[in-house]
Protein backbone atom coordinates (compact mmCIF):
# COMPACT_ATOMS: atom_id res chain seq x y z
CA UNK A 1 0.00 0.00 0.00
CA UNK A 2 1.04 3.32 -0.92
CA UNK A 3 0.89 6.15 1.76
CA UNK A 4 1.08 9.93 0.81
CA UNK A 5 1.32 13.10 3.13
CA UNK A 6 0.83 16.41 2.65
CA UNK A 7 1.56 19.51 4.25
CA UNK A 8 1.75 19.81 7.87
CA UNK A 9 0.87 15.53 7.92
CA UNK A 10 3.92 15.61 5.66
CA UNK A 11 6.30 17.51 7.86
CA UNK A 12 5.03 16.15 11.39
CA UNK A 13 5.18 13.11 9.76
CA UNK A 14 8.75 13.52 8.36
CA UNK A 15 8.17 12.00 4.68
CA UNK A 16 6.26 12.57 2.09
CA UNK A 17 5.23 9.17 0.87
CA UNK A 18 6.06 5.00 1.75
CA UNK A 19 5.37 2.06 0.71
CA UNK A 20 3.58 0.18 4.08
CA UNK A 21 1.56 -3.47 4.51
CA UNK A 22 -0.70 -2.95 7.06
CA UNK A 23 -1.73 -6.10 8.82
CA UNK A 24 -5.08 -7.70 7.36
CA UNK A 25 -7.14 -6.40 10.65
CA UNK A 26 -6.76 -2.92 9.24
CA UNK A 27 -9.56 -3.13 6.63
CA UNK A 28 -10.96 0.52 6.58
CA UNK A 29 -9.23 3.77 6.62
CA UNK A 30 -10.32 4.47 10.25
CA UNK A 31 -8.49 1.09 11.04
CA UNK A 32 -5.15 2.18 8.77
CA UNK A 33 -5.38 5.74 10.85
CA UNK A 34 -5.39 4.25 14.40
CA UNK A 35 -2.23 1.44 12.82
CA UNK A 36 -0.32 4.44 11.56
CA UNK A 37 -0.54 6.25 14.91
CA UNK A 38 1.65 3.11 16.72
CA UNK A 39 4.53 3.55 14.12
CA UNK A 40 5.85 6.40 16.26
CA UNK A 41 5.28 10.06 18.18
CA UNK A 42 5.24 11.82 14.69
CA UNK A 43 2.45 9.74 13.09
CA UNK A 44 0.67 9.92 16.48
CA UNK A 45 1.11 14.21 16.86
CA UNK A 46 0.10 14.05 12.65
CA UNK A 47 -2.76 12.04 13.53
CA UNK A 48 -3.96 13.22 16.83
CA UNK A 49 -7.31 15.39 15.36
CA UNK A 50 -8.66 13.50 13.10
CA UNK A 51 -11.45 15.89 12.22
CA UNK A 52 -8.85 18.02 10.54
CA UNK A 53 -7.22 14.51 8.15
CA UNK A 54 -8.73 13.99 4.88
CA UNK A 55 -8.33 11.19 2.88
CA UNK A 56 -8.42 9.99 -0.81
CA UNK A 57 -7.75 6.29 -1.20
CA UNK A 58 -6.47 6.29 -5.46
CA UNK A 59 -6.71 9.72 -5.73
CA UNK A 60 -10.73 10.29 -4.51
CA UNK A 61 -11.95 12.03 -1.71
CA UNK A 62 -13.48 9.13 0.93
CA UNK A 63 -14.48 8.43 4.44
CA UNK A 64 -12.78 7.36 7.02
CA UNK A 65 -15.20 4.19 6.75
CA UNK A 66 -13.82 3.74 2.94
CA UNK A 67 -12.17 0.00 2.78
CA UNK A 68 -8.41 -0.06 1.95
CA UNK A 69 -6.68 -3.13 0.40
CA UNK A 70 -3.28 -3.89 -0.71
CA UNK A 71 -1.96 -1.66 -3.41
CA UNK A 72 -4.02 1.54 -2.84
CA UNK A 73 -2.67 4.57 -3.16
CA UNK A 74 -3.56 6.52 0.54
CA UNK A 75 -3.14 9.97 0.96
CA UNK A 76 -3.82 11.91 4.18
CA UNK A 77 -3.74 15.54 4.18
CA UNK A 78 -5.20 18.93 5.99
CA UNK A 79 -8.40 20.31 4.31
CA UNK A 80 -7.33 21.92 1.10
CA UNK A 81 -6.08 25.77 1.30
CA UNK A 82 -5.49 26.28 -2.77
CA UNK A 83 -7.09 29.10 -5.26
CA UNK B 1 -12.00 22.58 -21.68
CA UNK B 2 -8.84 22.64 -20.29
CA UNK B 3 -6.98 21.80 -16.98
CA UNK B 4 -3.81 22.81 -16.34
CA UNK B 5 -1.28 22.81 -13.14
CA UNK B 6 2.07 24.32 -13.60
CA UNK B 7 4.87 26.11 -11.75
CA UNK B 8 5.21 28.81 -14.41
CA UNK B 9 3.10 32.04 -14.79
CA UNK B 10 0.26 32.60 -17.09
CA UNK B 11 -0.58 35.10 -20.12
CA UNK B 12 -4.03 36.36 -19.28
CA UNK B 13 -4.87 37.80 -22.42
CA UNK B 14 -3.14 35.31 -24.67
CA UNK B 15 -5.65 32.70 -22.51
CA UNK B 16 -8.92 34.42 -22.79
CA UNK B 17 -8.12 35.18 -26.32
CA UNK B 18 -7.72 31.44 -27.22
CA UNK B 19 -10.79 30.62 -25.51
CA UNK B 20 -13.15 32.07 -27.23
CA UNK B 21 -11.38 32.67 -30.62
CA UNK B 22 -13.29 31.35 -34.06
CA UNK B 23 -16.34 30.34 -31.73
CA UNK B 24 -18.75 33.85 -32.38
CA UNK B 25 -21.70 32.07 -30.63
CA UNK B 26 -19.92 33.15 -27.24
CA UNK B 27 -21.47 36.47 -26.18
CA UNK B 28 -20.07 36.46 -22.88
CA UNK B 29 -16.56 35.12 -21.42
CA UNK B 30 -16.37 35.67 -17.11
CA UNK B 31 -12.94 35.26 -15.45
CA UNK B 32 -11.42 35.13 -12.35
CA UNK B 33 -7.72 35.52 -10.97
CA UNK B 34 -6.74 35.12 -8.14
CA UNK B 35 -3.09 36.85 -6.87
CA UNK B 36 -1.03 36.13 -3.71
CA UNK B 37 -1.37 38.88 -0.89
CA UNK B 38 0.88 40.68 0.87
CA UNK B 39 -1.02 40.25 4.21
CA UNK B 40 -3.30 37.40 5.88
CA UNK B 41 -4.45 37.22 9.61
CA UNK B 42 -2.71 40.96 10.60
CA UNK B 43 1.06 39.19 9.25
CA UNK B 44 2.86 40.54 6.33
CA UNK B 45 3.52 37.21 3.62
CA UNK B 46 6.89 37.87 2.31
CA UNK B 47 6.23 34.68 -0.05
CA UNK B 48 4.16 31.34 -0.12
CA UNK B 49 4.70 27.99 -1.29
CA UNK B 50 1.74 26.01 -2.93
CA UNK B 51 2.01 22.27 -2.32
CA UNK B 52 -0.47 20.51 -4.25
CA UNK B 53 -1.26 16.11 -4.96
CA UNK B 54 0.26 15.45 -8.50
CA UNK B 55 -2.35 13.23 -10.34
CA UNK B 56 -4.98 14.05 -7.91
CA UNK B 57 -5.14 17.59 -8.55
CA UNK B 58 -5.66 17.08 -12.29
CA UNK B 59 -8.12 14.27 -11.39
CA UNK B 60 -10.20 17.06 -9.31
CA UNK B 61 -9.88 19.80 -11.75
CA UNK B 62 -11.19 18.01 -14.18
CA UNK B 63 -14.02 16.62 -11.94
CA UNK B 64 -14.93 20.29 -11.14
CA UNK B 65 -14.93 21.27 -14.25
CA UNK B 66 -17.40 18.38 -15.81
CA UNK B 67 -19.53 19.76 -12.88
CA UNK B 68 -19.83 23.40 -14.28
CA UNK B 69 -20.74 21.51 -17.75
CA UNK B 70 -23.03 19.40 -16.46
CA UNK B 71 -24.52 22.56 -14.63
CA UNK B 72 -24.44 25.53 -17.25
CA UNK B 73 -24.83 25.88 -20.85
CA UNK B 74 -20.59 26.42 -21.42
CA UNK B 75 -18.61 26.94 -24.85
CA UNK B 76 -15.15 26.56 -22.98
CA UNK B 77 -13.92 26.48 -19.97
CA UNK B 78 -10.20 26.93 -18.40
CA UNK B 79 -8.39 26.18 -14.96
CA UNK B 80 -5.06 26.77 -14.99
CA UNK B 81 -3.79 26.82 -11.24
CA UNK B 82 0.71 27.14 -10.04
CA UNK B 83 2.06 25.51 -7.55
CA UNK B 84 5.64 26.18 -6.23
CA UNK B 85 7.11 29.36 -4.15
CA UNK B 86 5.04 32.43 -5.52
CA UNK B 87 5.63 36.18 -4.13
CA UNK B 88 2.77 39.30 -3.49
CA UNK B 89 0.99 40.29 -6.33
CA UNK B 90 2.02 37.22 -8.39
CA UNK B 91 -1.08 35.06 -10.18
CA UNK B 92 -2.14 31.78 -8.65
CA UNK B 93 -5.41 30.59 -10.60
CA UNK B 94 -7.62 32.08 -13.57
CA UNK B 95 -10.83 30.16 -14.12
CA UNK B 96 -12.99 31.69 -17.01
CA UNK B 97 -15.68 30.46 -18.62
CA UNK B 98 -17.76 31.30 -21.75
CA UNK B 99 -21.14 31.12 -23.00
CA UNK B 100 -24.17 32.62 -25.01
CA UNK B 101 -25.04 34.54 -21.93
CA UNK B 102 -23.86 36.06 -19.43
CA UNK B 103 -25.37 35.04 -16.25
CA UNK B 104 -24.11 31.16 -17.52
CA UNK B 105 -20.63 32.40 -17.76
CA UNK B 106 -20.60 34.21 -14.46
CA UNK B 107 -22.53 31.47 -12.04
CA UNK B 108 -20.77 28.95 -13.73
CA UNK B 109 -16.76 30.89 -13.09
CA UNK B 110 -17.58 31.35 -9.38
CA UNK B 111 -18.97 28.08 -8.82
CA UNK B 112 -15.74 26.54 -10.07
CA UNK B 113 -13.61 29.51 -8.00
CA UNK B 114 -15.73 28.49 -5.12
CA UNK B 115 -15.31 24.50 -5.98
CA UNK B 116 -12.06 24.57 -6.51
CA UNK B 117 -11.33 26.58 -3.18
CA UNK B 118 -12.79 23.20 -1.15
CA UNK B 119 -11.65 20.25 -3.25
CA UNK B 120 -9.05 21.12 -5.37
CA UNK B 121 -5.80 19.17 -3.45
CA UNK B 122 -3.79 22.53 -2.96
CA UNK B 123 -2.43 23.57 0.43
CA UNK B 124 -0.40 26.94 1.42
CA UNK B 125 2.57 27.84 3.11
CA UNK B 126 3.53 31.27 4.04
CA UNK B 127 6.10 33.19 4.81
CA UNK B 128 5.92 36.03 7.59
CA UNK B 129 8.01 37.45 9.93
CA UNK B 130 7.11 35.38 12.77
CA UNK B 131 7.98 32.23 10.57
CA UNK B 132 6.80 29.77 7.89
CA UNK B 133 3.13 28.43 8.72
CA UNK B 134 0.78 26.42 6.82
CA UNK B 135 -2.87 28.35 5.89
CA UNK B 136 -5.82 27.07 7.37
CA UNK B 137 -8.97 26.20 5.88
CA UNK B 138 -11.48 28.44 6.18
CA UNK B 139 -15.32 28.37 7.11
CA UNK B 140 -16.32 30.54 4.65
CA UNK B 141 -14.74 29.03 1.87
CA UNK B 142 -16.70 25.57 3.00
CA UNK B 143 -20.06 27.96 2.92
CA UNK B 144 -19.40 29.61 0.10
CA UNK B 145 -19.19 26.17 -1.82
CA UNK B 146 -22.43 24.74 -0.21
CA UNK B 147 -24.18 27.32 -1.63
CA UNK B 148 -24.01 25.41 -4.95
CA UNK B 149 -25.73 22.46 -3.42
CA UNK B 150 -24.45 19.21 -3.05
CA UNK B 151 -21.14 17.92 -3.64
CA UNK B 152 -20.84 14.77 -5.19
CA UNK C 1 -11.25 53.28 -11.04
CA UNK C 2 -11.33 54.25 -14.93
CA UNK C 3 -14.42 54.37 -17.11
CA UNK C 4 -13.46 54.52 -21.11
CA UNK C 5 -15.81 54.67 -23.97
CA UNK C 6 -14.30 54.38 -27.18
CA UNK C 7 -14.57 52.56 -30.71
CA UNK C 8 -11.02 51.12 -30.51
CA UNK C 9 -10.71 47.65 -29.78
CA UNK C 10 -8.95 46.78 -25.99
CA UNK C 11 -6.02 44.49 -25.07
CA UNK C 12 -7.39 42.35 -22.11
CA UNK C 13 -4.41 40.71 -20.87
CA UNK C 14 -2.90 44.52 -20.52
CA UNK C 15 -5.81 46.22 -19.16
CA UNK C 16 -6.44 43.80 -16.58
CA UNK C 17 -2.21 43.58 -15.36
CA UNK C 18 -2.63 47.45 -15.14
CA UNK C 19 -5.39 47.10 -12.79
CA UNK C 20 -3.78 44.75 -10.47
CA UNK C 21 0.26 46.22 -10.75
CA UNK C 22 1.60 47.42 -7.80
CA UNK C 23 -1.16 46.42 -5.21
CA UNK C 24 0.02 43.68 -3.27
CA UNK C 25 -3.65 43.85 -1.43
CA UNK C 26 -5.71 42.78 -4.12
CA UNK C 27 -6.20 38.75 -3.65
CA UNK C 28 -9.04 38.40 -6.25
CA UNK C 29 -9.89 40.12 -9.58
CA UNK C 30 -13.68 39.75 -11.75
CA UNK C 31 -13.50 40.51 -15.36
CA UNK C 32 -16.29 39.70 -17.70
CA UNK C 33 -15.88 40.89 -22.33
CA UNK C 34 -19.26 40.90 -24.07
CA UNK C 35 -18.26 39.99 -27.51
CA UNK C 36 -20.92 40.28 -30.70
CA UNK C 37 -22.52 37.02 -31.43
CA UNK C 38 -23.68 35.34 -34.78
CA UNK C 39 -26.69 34.87 -33.61
CA UNK C 40 -29.47 36.62 -32.30
CA UNK C 41 -33.52 35.71 -32.19
CA UNK C 42 -33.13 32.71 -34.48
CA UNK C 43 -31.39 35.39 -37.54
CA UNK C 44 -27.50 35.23 -37.99
CA UNK C 45 -25.74 38.47 -37.38
CA UNK C 46 -23.28 39.82 -40.31
CA UNK C 47 -22.54 42.52 -38.17
CA UNK C 48 -23.58 45.22 -35.36
CA UNK C 49 -23.62 48.81 -35.14
CA UNK C 50 -23.34 50.30 -31.60
CA UNK C 51 -24.55 53.96 -31.56
CA UNK C 52 -24.58 55.98 -27.83
CA UNK C 53 -24.73 58.95 -26.26
CA UNK C 54 -21.83 60.86 -25.78
CA UNK C 55 -21.16 62.59 -22.76
CA UNK C 56 -24.22 60.89 -21.10
CA UNK C 57 -22.45 57.71 -21.43
CA UNK C 58 -19.31 58.71 -19.76
CA UNK C 59 -21.65 60.31 -16.62
CA UNK C 60 -23.84 56.87 -16.38
CA UNK C 61 -20.75 54.66 -16.35
CA UNK C 62 -19.09 56.60 -13.80
CA UNK C 63 -21.96 56.90 -11.65
CA UNK C 64 -22.54 52.71 -12.06
CA UNK C 65 -18.63 52.18 -11.12
CA UNK C 66 -19.65 54.71 -7.81
CA UNK C 67 -22.35 52.81 -7.19
CA UNK C 68 -20.54 49.54 -6.78
CA UNK C 69 -17.61 51.21 -4.95
CA UNK C 70 -19.99 52.58 -2.97
CA UNK C 71 -21.58 49.15 -2.26
CA UNK C 72 -18.67 46.40 -1.96
CA UNK C 73 -14.57 47.11 -0.57
CA UNK C 74 -12.84 47.32 -4.39
CA UNK C 75 -9.25 48.36 -4.76
CA UNK C 76 -9.56 48.74 -8.51
CA UNK C 77 -12.70 48.90 -11.07
CA UNK C 78 -12.39 49.15 -15.11
CA UNK C 79 -14.70 49.80 -17.58
CA UNK C 80 -14.59 49.73 -21.13
CA UNK C 81 -17.29 50.05 -23.88
CA UNK C 82 -16.85 50.31 -27.91
CA UNK C 83 -19.18 51.84 -30.06
CA UNK C 84 -19.38 52.15 -33.85
CA UNK C 85 -19.33 48.50 -36.10
CA UNK C 86 -18.32 45.63 -34.71
CA UNK C 87 -18.76 42.09 -36.44
CA UNK C 88 -18.93 38.38 -34.71
CA UNK C 89 -16.50 37.50 -32.23
CA UNK C 90 -15.39 41.43 -31.74
CA UNK C 91 -14.86 42.35 -28.04
CA UNK C 92 -17.99 44.94 -26.92
CA UNK C 93 -17.35 45.43 -23.65
CA UNK C 94 -15.10 44.98 -20.67
CA UNK C 95 -16.03 45.23 -17.10
CA UNK C 96 -13.39 44.11 -14.35
CA UNK C 97 -13.31 44.60 -10.24
CA UNK C 98 -10.17 43.82 -7.81
CA UNK C 99 -10.53 43.30 -3.97
CA UNK C 100 -9.30 41.45 -1.30
CA UNK C 101 -11.78 39.00 -1.55
CA UNK C 102 -13.07 36.76 -4.30
CA UNK C 103 -16.99 37.43 -3.57
CA UNK C 104 -16.72 41.38 -3.54
CA UNK C 105 -14.96 40.92 -7.32
CA UNK C 106 -17.43 38.38 -8.17
CA UNK C 107 -20.92 40.89 -7.08
CA UNK C 108 -19.49 43.92 -7.99
CA UNK C 109 -18.33 42.76 -11.62
CA UNK C 110 -21.99 40.93 -11.83
CA UNK C 111 -23.75 44.01 -11.10
CA UNK C 112 -21.58 46.36 -13.05
CA UNK C 113 -22.52 43.72 -16.19
CA UNK C 114 -26.48 44.20 -14.75
CA UNK C 115 -26.58 48.03 -14.29
CA UNK C 116 -24.79 48.86 -17.18
CA UNK C 117 -27.19 46.97 -19.71
CA UNK C 118 -30.14 48.84 -18.24
CA UNK C 119 -28.81 52.35 -17.70
CA UNK C 120 -25.31 52.87 -20.00
CA UNK C 121 -27.29 54.68 -23.30
CA UNK C 122 -25.92 52.46 -25.90
CA UNK C 123 -28.29 50.74 -28.80
CA UNK C 124 -27.54 48.26 -31.37
CA UNK C 125 -28.22 48.11 -34.90
CA UNK C 126 -28.04 44.54 -36.11
CA UNK C 127 -27.32 43.62 -39.47
CA UNK C 128 -29.11 40.64 -40.49
CA UNK C 129 -30.13 38.23 -43.48
CA UNK C 130 -33.52 40.14 -43.63
CA UNK C 131 -31.89 43.71 -43.21
CA UNK C 132 -31.13 45.88 -40.27
CA UNK C 133 -33.55 45.54 -37.05
CA UNK C 134 -32.93 47.60 -33.78
CA UNK C 135 -32.49 45.27 -30.92
CA UNK C 136 -35.72 45.21 -28.41
CA UNK C 137 -34.53 45.50 -24.63
CA UNK C 138 -34.96 42.50 -22.68
CA UNK C 139 -36.84 41.48 -19.79
CA UNK C 140 -34.78 39.53 -18.76
CA UNK C 141 -32.10 42.23 -18.61
CA UNK C 142 -34.54 44.57 -16.51
CA UNK C 143 -35.00 41.30 -13.78
CA UNK C 144 -31.32 41.24 -13.46
CA UNK C 145 -30.58 44.63 -12.55
CA UNK C 146 -33.44 44.73 -9.95
CA UNK C 147 -31.75 41.53 -8.10
CA UNK C 148 -29.65 44.41 -7.20
CA UNK C 149 -32.14 46.84 -5.61
CA UNK C 150 -33.33 50.34 -6.22
CA UNK C 151 -31.86 51.86 -8.97
CA UNK C 152 -30.65 55.59 -7.17
CA UNK D 1 -33.80 74.01 -25.45
CA UNK D 2 -31.41 71.22 -27.36
CA UNK D 3 -33.02 67.96 -28.53
CA UNK D 4 -31.51 64.70 -28.68
CA UNK D 5 -32.76 61.63 -30.43
CA UNK D 6 -30.86 58.45 -30.83
CA UNK D 7 -31.71 54.69 -32.23
CA UNK D 8 -35.19 54.03 -33.66
CA UNK D 9 -36.42 57.61 -32.43
CA UNK D 10 -33.57 59.49 -34.26
CA UNK D 11 -34.33 57.70 -37.66
CA UNK D 12 -38.12 57.76 -37.45
CA UNK D 13 -37.61 61.98 -36.62
CA UNK D 14 -34.97 62.16 -39.04
CA UNK D 15 -32.74 63.86 -37.58
CA UNK D 16 -30.24 63.16 -34.31
CA UNK D 17 -30.42 66.57 -32.56
CA UNK D 18 -32.03 70.06 -33.20
CA UNK D 19 -32.46 73.12 -31.07
CA UNK D 20 -36.16 74.24 -30.40
CA UNK D 21 -38.46 77.12 -28.77
CA UNK D 22 -40.94 75.28 -27.79
CA UNK D 23 -44.02 77.23 -26.84
CA UNK D 24 -44.42 78.79 -22.32
CA UNK D 25 -47.06 75.99 -21.67
CA UNK D 26 -44.66 73.09 -22.17
CA UNK D 27 -43.43 72.81 -18.45
CA UNK D 28 -42.45 69.64 -18.06
CA UNK D 29 -41.28 66.24 -20.43
CA UNK D 30 -44.87 65.17 -21.14
CA UNK D 31 -45.65 68.43 -22.47
CA UNK D 32 -42.80 68.80 -24.63
CA UNK D 33 -43.24 64.58 -25.93
CA UNK D 34 -47.27 66.13 -26.61
CA UNK D 35 -45.87 69.08 -28.16
CA UNK D 36 -43.51 67.00 -30.35
CA UNK D 37 -45.81 64.95 -32.20
CA UNK D 38 -48.07 67.79 -33.68
CA UNK D 39 -44.67 68.53 -35.68
CA UNK D 40 -44.64 66.26 -38.25
CA UNK D 41 -45.59 62.98 -38.83
CA UNK D 42 -42.29 60.76 -38.16
CA UNK D 43 -42.24 62.88 -34.65
CA UNK D 44 -45.96 61.23 -34.55
CA UNK D 45 -45.00 57.36 -35.34
CA UNK D 46 -41.67 57.64 -33.27
CA UNK D 47 -43.67 58.91 -30.25
CA UNK D 48 -47.22 57.25 -30.34
CA UNK D 49 -45.86 54.66 -27.76
CA UNK D 50 -44.60 56.53 -24.98
CA UNK D 51 -43.61 53.73 -22.91
CA UNK D 52 -41.02 52.91 -25.14
CA UNK D 53 -39.51 56.63 -24.92
CA UNK D 54 -36.87 57.27 -22.28
CA UNK D 55 -35.87 60.48 -21.60
CA UNK D 56 -32.90 62.08 -20.53
CA UNK D 57 -32.30 65.70 -19.19
CA UNK D 58 -28.98 66.80 -19.14
CA UNK D 59 -27.68 63.78 -19.42
CA UNK D 60 -29.67 62.23 -16.30
CA UNK D 61 -32.72 60.25 -16.60
CA UNK D 62 -36.03 61.61 -15.30
CA UNK D 63 -39.10 60.85 -15.25
CA UNK D 64 -42.19 62.63 -17.69
CA UNK D 65 -43.32 64.53 -14.93
CA UNK D 66 -39.63 66.22 -14.82
CA UNK D 67 -39.53 69.81 -15.63
CA UNK D 68 -38.17 71.38 -18.84
CA UNK D 69 -36.54 74.83 -19.45
CA UNK D 70 -35.05 76.65 -22.25
CA UNK D 71 -31.57 75.52 -22.39
CA UNK D 72 -32.00 71.96 -20.60
CA UNK D 73 -30.50 69.28 -22.91
CA UNK D 74 -33.32 66.97 -23.44
CA UNK D 75 -32.94 63.55 -25.05
CA UNK D 76 -35.30 60.64 -26.43
CA UNK D 77 -34.14 57.54 -26.72
CA UNK D 78 -35.45 53.63 -26.29
CA UNK D 79 -34.67 51.67 -23.71
CA UNK D 80 -30.78 50.47 -23.84
CA UNK D 81 -29.53 47.61 -25.42
CA UNK D 82 -25.62 47.89 -24.21
CA UNK D 83 -23.48 45.70 -22.97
Amino acid sequence: MKLLYFAWLRTRIGRSEEDLDPPAEVRDVAGLVEWLKGRGPGYADALANVSVVKVAVNQEYVPFSHPVRPGDEVALFPPVTGG
Amino acid sequence: MAVRVQAEDFDIGAELDALTRGNPSIGGLCSFVGLVRDMAGGETVGAMTLEHYPGMTERQLEAIEAEARARWPLDATLVIHRYGRLEPGDRIVLVACASAHRAAAFEACWFLMDWLKTRAPFWKLEETGTGARWVEAKDSDDDAAARWGTTP
